[in-house]
């Protein structure tokens, strides 16, 4: 049992990307499924409670070493760089795509009110979203979806991960909020309403 | 408007990612509810500042002109007088636009908590050296698989047509991708029967785009020289054979 | 002390080269060089201890983690199994191919200006490239074409939903939306201009 928590932490350093269970199955045939997963688990608890540099994850599927959080400014002033971050544009443009996947660009342009074009480049080109087919309708067109790689950066397990879109929620509870308004009333002034209606 | 009001809008110019973030932010502002909007102070604010942007000559995009209309259009619709009998009960002329302004509010609180997760490369680190046993070569297996999307691929190709001159830049266009298609289709068919007819290649799909295409398909065949094509009799069949021996 | 221990240890991990101890003093110049060494050498006593899948070593005139020598046989299974990623040349002779397919190895090669013949070998070893034919000209060149796995490879249903080079010039360029909008409302798309790439 000790020996095979250590090449599991070994294979997990020197995997590049997250190591699957599946992946550590095949190297290790011999050992049970269920027991490598306690083993992982072991280890993943394993290094927080030592709660060093060092944090062992679950993202993308796999399990990755990673340095804590909280430490990224010293490994920033170490590499010397400035963080590669994403325009507001392309954020918006992700969130989109990564909860309404699979999704055309009209389909986005039509949330966000502006063209797609240039943030699905970016993030096609930093290999956030992928192609993940046509839609079968006049023009064919392409149909976008997140890639492993979006996990990994986010630090997410899977998609499952996202937080739900609360507001979204409250917009599907129909009606009471958004359309019994009369007709006239707050058309032609131009005060803002002063009371919440009752929500 | 005052100086200070332009001094505001003018430093939130390319802060806005859309004429919806535009409302969003003029809902914000003028601590209006979301679900009665007073259409005709946001309007007369909105196009303020437009004008503005006008005013300094910028570029503005046609999404904003279009809001533009459609808060007019719903300005002008509230107005109208209710009709005596409501028949059906009418929809608030602002509901579709409320909709969007909240769907759109959504993903963008979504994309703000995306960008407060740790993200990789900017508040985490993966193991970043190579490991001894990384610069052996790895021992290959038979089967070997390959990682690269489709993305990769039609960049690389873009990367050399744009080193191409426009004369053949010209040939490929939307069509050559079709008659690809079928040309393999061909040559596939033919590897695997010693000879087609021009009607069996059409198969059950006799659209006229597929007889083009597989008509100019063949013709591409015919001048690469991989196929010989032969018919009987005037008007007979059209017979397609492979030149050469194909190979696996 | 803990927590430099930390930082220390993150920065190890994150560095692409073995972190020398300049480097760390330079990230932390509030600690003396001397106490630095020493959560090294702690550090590393930790690491031998726990006799894990993890060694820290100094080498090369710094400190990095590696996978325990002894475990090398089980790293080496799992890089058997790692996934091949296609060098530029081969990606460019593939797009050549899969675009422009069937042709013939001195056609690639004039587009790409340089020699093929490397990168066809690989694309065929990966299964990703196939011979279909002869030309019969002199010489009768090979024709090559692509294969189902190429399609497998890419997620294609077939060669169609190849993306066109006009769909990725929409991603490239954003639409020009610049002023003359009619009045017709709610329309926030644009239609893409139906043209040809270069024209």
């Amino acid at each position: 049992m000790e020996s095979i928590k250590a090449i599991i932490e070994a294979l997990i350093l020197a995997s590049e990307a997250p190591l699957g269970l599946d992946k550590i199955c095949t190297v290790l045939p011999q050992v049970e499924k269920s027991e490598l997963k306690e083993i992982l688990a072991a280890l993943v608890a394993e290094y927080k409670e030592r709660a060093g540099g060092i944090c062992l994850e679950e993202v993308a599927g796999g399990f990755q070493f990673r340095t804590r959080p909280e430490l990224g400014q010293w490994v920033k002033k170490l590499k010397g760089m400035k963080p590669a971050s994403l325009s507001a544009a392309a954020m918006e443009t992700l969130a989109i795509v990564a909860y309404r996947q699979p999704i055309v660009k009209s389909e986005i342009e039509s949330i966000r009110g502006v063209d797609a074009g240039h943030a699905l480049k970016v993030l096609m080109e930093k290999k956030l979203l992928r192609i993940v087919g046509r839609k079968d309708v006049p023009g064919r067109p392409i149909i976008y979806g997140t890639t492993k790689k979006f996990l990994e950066v986010f630090g997410l397990k899977d998609l499952s991960e996202l937080p739900t879109l609360r507001e979204l929620k409250e917009l599907n509870e129909p009606a009471e909020n958004v359309v019994p308004v009369e007709a006239d009333e707050g058309a032609v002034t131009d005060e803002p309403a002063e009371e919440l209606p009752g929500s | 408007m005052n100086e200070e009001q332009t001094t505001d809008y003018a430093i939130k110019l390319d802060i806005f990612e859309g004429p919806l973030d535009l409302l969003l932010y003029l809902i914000k502002k003028n601590e209006i509810d979301i679900y009665n909007i007073p259409v005709a102070l946001i309007t007369e604010q909105y196009l303020q500042y437009l004008k503005m942007i006008k005013s300094l000559n910028l570029d503005l995009a046609g999404e904003y002109l279009v809001m533009a209309s459609t808060l007019i259009h719903i300005k002008s619709r509230m107005l109208l007088p209710e009709p005596e009998e409501p028949e059906e009960e009418e929809e608030d002329p602002r509901a579709e636009l409320v909709r969007q302004l909240l769907e759109y509010k959504a993903f963008k609180e979504a994309a703000a908590n995306l960008s407060q997760r740790p993200i990789l490369e900017r508040d985490v680190f993966t193991r970043a050296a190579l490991l001894p046993e990384e610069t052996e070569k790895a021992p290959s297996d038979e089967e070997e698989l390959v990682e690269v999307s489709i993305f990769e691929l039609i960049e690389a190709f873009h990367r050399l047509v744009t080193r191409l001159d426009k004369k053949e830049l010209m040939e490929i266009d939307l069509e050559k991708m079709s008659v690809t298609d079928i040309i393999n289709e061909i040559l596939d068919r033919l590897s695997s029967e010693k000879n087609v007819t021009f009607d069996e290649l059409l198969g059950e799909i006799k659209s006229r785009r597929r007889i083009v295409y597989t008509f100019l398909a063949l013709l591409e065949l015919i001048k690469l020289r991989m196929v010989k094509v032969y018919q009987a009799t005037a008007f007979g069949v059209i017979r397609i054979f492979p030149a050469v021996e194909m190979e696996a």
